[in-house]
């Protein structure tokens, strides 16, 4: 029991990843009809923000202390962090620790001025296009920024600690009458967690309880209507792209203490919101959330030993498995419309 | 000739002595000039030219004619290669029965991914063929192991029984052959300051792709092509004039995967050493950038951009700061130094940064890809010669395919 | 001689009768209209036969053959084509290839793998396209984009594209809607042209002037149901057609 | 005028089928080894070819190793401080070229994949005329690579590669291997994890899902095995998975109480980042605390697990904080030039580049199968590792093995490990036809066309 808690648990994080980028996906999707390829280069980019902030924060001068020795030999250079300098240790190094949180700051402005340079720069010229080319033009963007990424960062990929107040982990198990240490859980994980679920429900009250939210609906309902009534459905979607991407971009954001961020995280959580979308059902908003969950606690399971020993190489397979057959029995996904992108 | 219209037969001859020549056309700088290192006629790139130009030409049956975009090729391209390994693992060095293998084992793989998948299409096409794809990369990395060596990649080794050949020649593996012919050997001849290469292996890749290209242009003139045709442009209208979909598209998805499986043959007939790594996914985007690069649904295109891309993926990548410092150095100091950092993002690592620039740009401004490009270019001076002779323009380039 | 006949044909759409115990005899060689106001049931009908919706109950027999849970490609290959209300047709393909594909079909069966021969060497298939064309008024335009034709244009190049197989029962949905009145003129004279070679033909038609000036026999329906049959002129006097056009009793 | 070329053995059958493909002057004789071999130099200089991957998750040890590679040609060519030439046992290079030869390179991206990394190789040697391949950062592209160039005639000094089979069963008459594998790594970690942590111990293995993987795996266990452990599970995880908690979070349960990550690269720092996380190292298990293992160790890696690498056991080729003479050398001309220190995989690739210059040097001609004859069994010292043997059996060196520990008190931002212990060679060292090795033969060395 204790076991598939853990497991569920597991599965929560990674699932709330899938379904922020997916949800992005979705709100593109069904907004603006364009199948964005660099979507998972925008999650990456949200991680960068909080790379950037962290170096911006512990940007340093050198200071020569005589009575410590380099690996040379030649006297020591001590960087001196300025925020340190300027606000005093104490001040400074809690600014510096809390840097990934204080990157959602920077990031919603970024992400936000990225998104709208890339819909009015780019996208805006290919809804009419075909979705191949859609998908090309994207995967072309993706890895060009993947690629400016890597020159000013690396390949390594890079520490980006959460505050030092999240860093231990919970015991549920003792909570829940287990033993300890049975169900032991980060304390960061249970935070990206939440963090999810406040995001997607912003998400969806925007839409449900806004004007603007309830125009975008019908336009991704039906876009010719909408457009008959006079409305400047154009300028929403584009908003709607930006608010895409800052999705995509927070969830990075928060993603870095879990896995230290490289220019070439997007592409591996690409493909797999691909299916997630896929899964879901294209075009519907909650099915990219519930199949984000599910595929993202599916996997877990998977990643279990016994379930490894028993079917060798499931944990490597098991989300395109479950997208087949998906595919197969129910081609519409969990909760999407018949028809969607048949063509 | 051959069965083809003479315009087909013209781009058939013209394609030919291409290839014939390229060992001559893709080494035009001296060997100790400075632009030497922009030279593509070695063995390895020429074969790599011709091969990946078969692979993206079936593609283009699949994708260039019905319209299926399929996200997963690389996989028969990668089991193509395991078959022609193994093959010459337990046969022979001889390259005709792995090559016969690859192509073999390719087709029944795809008729069996393409049975499948072909049962939805659009982008849930797409996802499917990809989800095919990375879960025979996953398992071939992996689990797999004892049939396709996983990460190391499978390859000859003295101990294989090889029961039609021998396991060991003089302590050494021996190499690939056709027929006594060694892929690795050639000719090579020196004049003035050019060495110019004839491998045997590119000669016979050439001449296995020139068939290659001879069936693609048959399909594309066939009933069968103008169904496939049909197939990308209205399905519904298929269906209610009596044809049945679904067994074309099903033919063309394995003629392609039949394609992939036969440049998957050629790569290990030539360098006999399969890898997981080219069923990863970036291996099928790969190709279908080619194909898009190059002009998707014509016959050359595929060729073209299977050229382009692997030409930028090994020369690009494999220019340095050194290099740069050198062909910049007729420059003033501060702008040598300011065009090489320019220069240096997109060369050597940066090289996919070029790829990916490459690739927005004519996906955005020349949809049609290079072949496009060049009847847009054609058309522009047909028209300025016509309206030279006789004030009058002259019809729209036919498309020169 | 019934060519069609269709029994007891019933659908739903949820709560909405579409199709109510529809009964239908068409005989061969002759002009069946089927009129009836907007949402009578009229192309839902007519989907049933080609195969693009099935019934809850009933029958469809063509030439004493069932023709339901028959895939659309079975159904023309049995002799039933279908010329739709928004142009079908190969957008991407030239005039000559969009006739020529028909023709393969109707010669080849639904699928043959002929991917060595030539479409420019198929004389005889060639032949046949090039002179459909002709009929339909289309030939000069033989080798331009099917997409680039004007939409009566595309009609017509739909039409030739059924009559190239020389169907048993060739289905007309609206075949002259949004047509100048001159288009619908030729476009009724193609149809009488066609009727000279004993093509059975079933049309749906809003256009009083065209349906009077092709049909031999008229069923009138109005929601879900035939409420009348009965030959032009029996029709044109029926009280009950007028009501059904006028919007029912209570008016 | 043209000119066949041809390997010697192909020739044997196929030089009739050739020579009436091609109507071309032939002028072919059985000549001795010493006269003609693959891309023999004829001009004033010779070309080295570095296959090291510059994309892909190993790119900044490949920066690193091109970093050092330069370093080495410079120091060939008589330019700089010389470095560990000057430490170096062996004197038969002058610092004036190879065999006067001014050396050059080209460089390649392997991308960490076994095609990139051929076809960069191929044309290194069929377009630059390459005479050499050395670099790479992982054990598939090296083994490919390795034969690939015993396929082709040319020497390949292998880089960073960790597997066993490098040397194992994939070994080849024309590669060399100097850095050291899986097993060392096993035989040596595993007393001082008895001393540290005591026989009693049960360990849970995460396995990176690929070859490397599960030679490393299966050499950490045995020599764990070997010492009074007790293996409690062992789970395979996917390459580049990201995020490993999945795996993770059941360890604690297990029973275990030692955990082994075998992953490298950016998946070491995600697990190791991961384990950290779910409290491995604060927790208690069977009475004891709970320790955390990573066999194979990088400066570059444990810079990206932060924090997370302190007090953490693993092995390493070599760091830049030893003490000997040939260690400071490099150190000091390395950091000099660049201003940090090298890592291991900039270590092993400078060393492998001397040592072929200098075979060359002492066989009198850059024929492959002199330099082979000069490698095998070689003893050295003074290139940082202490005296060291190219062992003939297996083309695999045999010297000290470092066991570090990441540095709770970093000085510096490259800082990050202590060395724990120097496990000698002759601990390490195992009959060539060892299980964990067998399977494969040289064969014999090839010089390619003739």
């Amino acid at each position: 029991m204790d076991v598939i808690i853990l497991q569920v648990l597991n599965g929560l994080d990674k699932g709330s990843a899938y379904a922020l980028i997916a949800l992005g996906l979705t709100l593109i999707f069904g907004t603006l009809g364009v199948v964005n390829f660099a979507h998972g280069a925008l999650f990456m980019l949200g991680a960068f923000c909080a790379v950037t902030l962290n170096r911006f924060l512990t940007l340093s001068h050198q200071v020569v202390d005589p009575s410590r020795t380099d690996f040379l030999g030649n006297p020591l250079k001590v960087e001196v962090r300025y925020i340190e300098e300027w606000l005093g240790p104490e001040i400074g190094g809690a600014i510096i620790d809390w840097s990934v949180p204080l990157s959602i700051l920077l990031a919603i402005p970024v992400m936000a001025l990225i998104g709208l340079a890339m819909e009015r720069g780019l996208i805006k010229h290919f809804y009419k296009r075909p979705h191949a080319d859609q998908i090309l033009v994207t995967f072309g963007l993706a890895i060009v920024l993947q690629q400016i990424v890597k020159y000013f960062y690396g390949a390594n990929p890079i520490a980006t600690p959460a505050p030092e107040a999240f860093t231990g982990s919970f015991d549920f198990g003792v909570l829940l009458g287990f033993e300890p240490f049975s169900i032991i859980y980060p304390y960061w994980r249970l935070v990206y967690f939440c963090f999810a679920i406040v995001i997607i429900a912003a998400v969806f009250a925007f839409l449900r309880f806004t004007t603007f939210g309830m125009v975008v609906r019908a336009g991704m309902a039906d876009r010719e209507t909408v457009g008959l009534l006079g409305i400047n459905i154009g300028r929403r979607f584009t908003v709607m792209f930006a608010i895409a991407a800052i999705v995509a971009g927070l969830a990075g954001v928060m993603y870095t203490p879990i896995v230290a961020p490289n220019y070439n995280m997007g592409m591996n959580f690409l493909v797999l919101s691909f299916v997630v979308v896929v899964v879901g059902g294209m075009g519907s908003l909650p099915g990219a959330v519930a199949a984000g969950f599910l595929l993202g606690i599916l996997e877990s399971f998977a990643s279990m030993s016994a379930v490894i020993d028993l079917v060798p190489g499931i944990n490597q397979v098991i989300i395109y498995l479950v997208a087949i057959i998906v595919l197969l029995v129910r081609p519409r996904g969990l909760m999407g419309r018949k028809g969607v992108m048949e063509d | 000739m051959l069965g083809l219209s003479r315009k087909d037969t013209t781009l058939l001859l013209i394609v030919l002595a291409l290839v014939v020549l390229a060992p001559f056309l893709l080494n035009p700088f001296p060997e100790d000039s400075e632009l030497a290192r922009f030279n593509a006629g070695y063995p390895d790139l020429m074969q790599r030219f011709v091969i990946f130009g078969i692979f993206a030409m079936g593609f283009n049956i699949l994708f260039g004619l019905t319209g299926y975009l399929s996200f997963g090729h690389a996989a028969f391209l990668g089991v193509g290669s395991y078959a022609g390994v193994w093959m010459m693992k337990l046969l022979t060095v001889n390259v005709v029965p792995a090559i016969i293998a690859s192509v073999a084992v390719a087709g029944v793989f795809s008729l069996l991914i393409g049975y499948i998948c072909l049962r939805r299409s659009g982008i849930y096409f797409s996802i499917l063929t990809l989800a095919f794809a990375q879960m025979s990369f996953a398992l071939a990395y992996s689990v797999l192991t004892p049939i396709t060596a996983g990460e190391t990649g499978l390859q000859l080794s003295l101990n294989d029984p090889r029961i039609l050949g021998s396991s060991a020649v003089d302590g050494t593996i021996p190499a690939t052959n056709f027929f006594g012919i060694a892929m690795r050997d050639g000719f090579e001849w020196a004049v003035g300051g050019w060495k110019f290469t004839f491998n045997f292996g590119y000669y016979l890749c050439a001449v296995i792709m020139l068939i290659a290209f001879y069936i693609s242009i048959r399909i594309f003139r066939s009933p069968f092509g103008a169904m496939l045709r049909a197939v990308k442009s209205n399905q519904q209208r298929m269906n209610y004039t009596g044809i049945n979909p679904k067994p074309y598209t099903l033919a063309a998805f394995v003629i392609s995967g039949m394609y992939a499986g036969l440049a998957g043959g050629l790569m290990v007939a030539v360098d006999p050493l399969a890898g997981a790594d080219r069923m990863f996914w970036t291996a099928s985007g790969e190709v279908v950038l080619m194909t898009i690069l190059g002009g998707a649904g014509t016959l050359v295109g595929p060729l073209l951009g299977a050229g382009v891309i692997k030409y930028f993926e090994n020369i690009f990548s494999r220019l340095n700061e050194a290099d740069l410092n050198q062909m910049f150095s007729g420059l003033p100091d501060g702008l040598q130094s300011a065009m090489v950092t320019v220069a240096q993002m997109f060369v050597g690592d940066g090289w996919l940064l070029t790829l990916g620039v490459m690739f927005m740009a004519v996906v955005i401004f020349l949809p049609g890809g290079i072949v496009e490009g060049g009847q847009r270019v054609a058309g522009w001076f047909r028209r300025k010669s016509g309206t030279e002779k006789s004030g009058k323009a002259a019809p729209a380039a036919s498309a020169a395919e | 001689m019934g060519i069609l006949k269709v029994r007891n044909l019933n659908k739903n759409f949820g709560g909405l009768k579409a199709l109510n115990e529809i009964n239908l005899d068409v005989e061969e060689g002759t002009v069946h209209a089927i009129i009836g106001p907007n949402g009578a049931g009229k192309s839902t009908l007519l989907n049933t036969f080609v195969g693009r919706l099935v019934p809850d109950t009933g029958e469809v027999n063509f030439d004493d053959q069932p023709l339901l849970n028959r895939q659309p490609y079975e159904i023309n290959q049995m002799g039933v084509c279908r010329v739709f209300q928004t142009p079908e047709i190969f957008g991407e393909l030239s005039l000559l290839d969009n006739v020529m594909i028909p023709t393969f079909a109707k010669r080849d069966g639904s699928f043959v793998l002929n991917g060595w021969g030539r479409m420019d060497r198929e004389t005889d298939v060639n032949d046949q396209a090039e002179h459909v064309l002709e009929d339909v008024g289309l030939a000069d335009q033989r080798n331009e984009l099917a997409n680039s034709l004007s939409r009566g244009d595309k009609r017509r190049l739909e039409l030739a594209m059924c009559l190239v197989q020389a169907p048993r029962l060739l289905l007309l949905d609206e075949p002259t809607a949004g047509m100048s009145r001159a288009d619908t003129n030729n476009t009724i004279d193609l149809l009488k042209r066609i009727g000279e070679r004993g093509i059975t033909k079933i049309v749906i038609e809003h256009d009083m002037h065209v349906v009077f000036s092709l049909a031999e026999k008229i069923s009138v329906m109005a929601q879900g149901a035939v409420i009348v049959e009965g030959a032009p002129d029996e029709i044109k006097g029926d009280p009950k057609v007028q009501e059904a056009y006028l919007g029912g009793a209570h008016l | 005028m043209g000119k066949l070329y041809v390997s010697r053995r192909s020739l044997l059958k196929g030089s009739a089928a050739a020579g009436v493909a091609i109507a071309a002057p032939t002028i072919f004789t059985s000549r001795a080894w010493a006269s003609d071999f693959t891309n023999k130099p004829t001009g004033s200089s010779v070309t080295l070819g570095f296959n090291v991957p510059q994309s892909g998750v190993y790119a900044d040890e490949g920066a690193d190793q091109l970093r050092a590679l330069q370093l080495a040609v410079e120091h060939l060519n008589g330019e700089g401080d010389g470095g560990m030439m000057n430490t170096f046992s062996s004197k038969a290079l002058k610092g004036n070229g190879i065999l006067g030869k001014k050396v050059e390179f080209v460089t390649g991206d392997t991308q960490t994949k076994t095609d990139a990394a051929r076809a960069s190789a191929r044309s290194m040697i069929e377009k630059d005329g390459a005479i050499m391949i050395t670099g790479g950062s992982s054990s598939g592209p090296a083994v490919a690579v390795q034969a690939l160039c015993q396929e082709a005639g040319v020497i390949f000094m292998a880089g960073l590669t960790h597997a066993n089979d490098t040397t194992g069963k994939d070994r080849r008459r024309n590669g060399f291997r100097h850095f050291f594998n899986s097993y060392m790594s096993g035989a040596a970690l595993a007393p001082v994890l008895k001393n540290a942590y005591g026989a009693d111990r049960k360990a849970y293995y995460l396995t990176a899902d690929y070859n490397w993987g599960y030679t490393t795996e299966q050499a950490i266990s045995q020599a764990t095995e070997g010492v009074g452990w007790e293996t409690v599970n062992k789970v395979l995880t996917p390459l580049g998975a990201g995020d490993f908690s999945s795996y993770i979070a059941p360890v604690l349960k297990s029973g275990a109480d030692v955990l082994v990550l075998v992953h490298y690269g950016g998946d070491m720092v995600n697990s190791l980042t991961n384990a950290v996380q779910f409290g491995l190292r604060d927790a208690q298990a069977n009475g004891k605390n709970f320790e955390i293992v990573v066999p194979l160790y990088s400066r570059l890696m444990a810079k990206g697990a932060g924090d997370n690498v302190k007090g953490i056991f693993g092995s390493t080729n070599w760091h830049w904080s030893l003490p000997d003479d040939g260690s400071k050398a490099f150190t000091k001309s390395f950091g000099t030039k660049y201003g940090f220190p090298p890592s291991q995989a900039a270590h092993t690739v400078y060393c492998q580049a001397i040592l072929y210059a200098d075979a060359v040097e002492r066989s009198g001609s850059f024929h492959p199968c002199g330099v082979v004859e000069a490698l095998e069994d070689f003893k050295f010292d003074g290139l940082g590792n202490g005296p060291t043997l190219y062992r003939a059996d297996d083309h695999q060196c045999f010297k000290d093995v470092l066991v570090v520990r990441g540095k709770e008190k970093p000085e510096s931002e490259f800082d990050l490990l202590e060395i724990v212990e120097k496990t000698p060679a002759k601990q390490v060292t195992y009959p060539h036809d060892h299980p964990q090795f067998a399977g494969g033969e040289l064969g014999t060395c090839n010089a390619g066309t003739a």
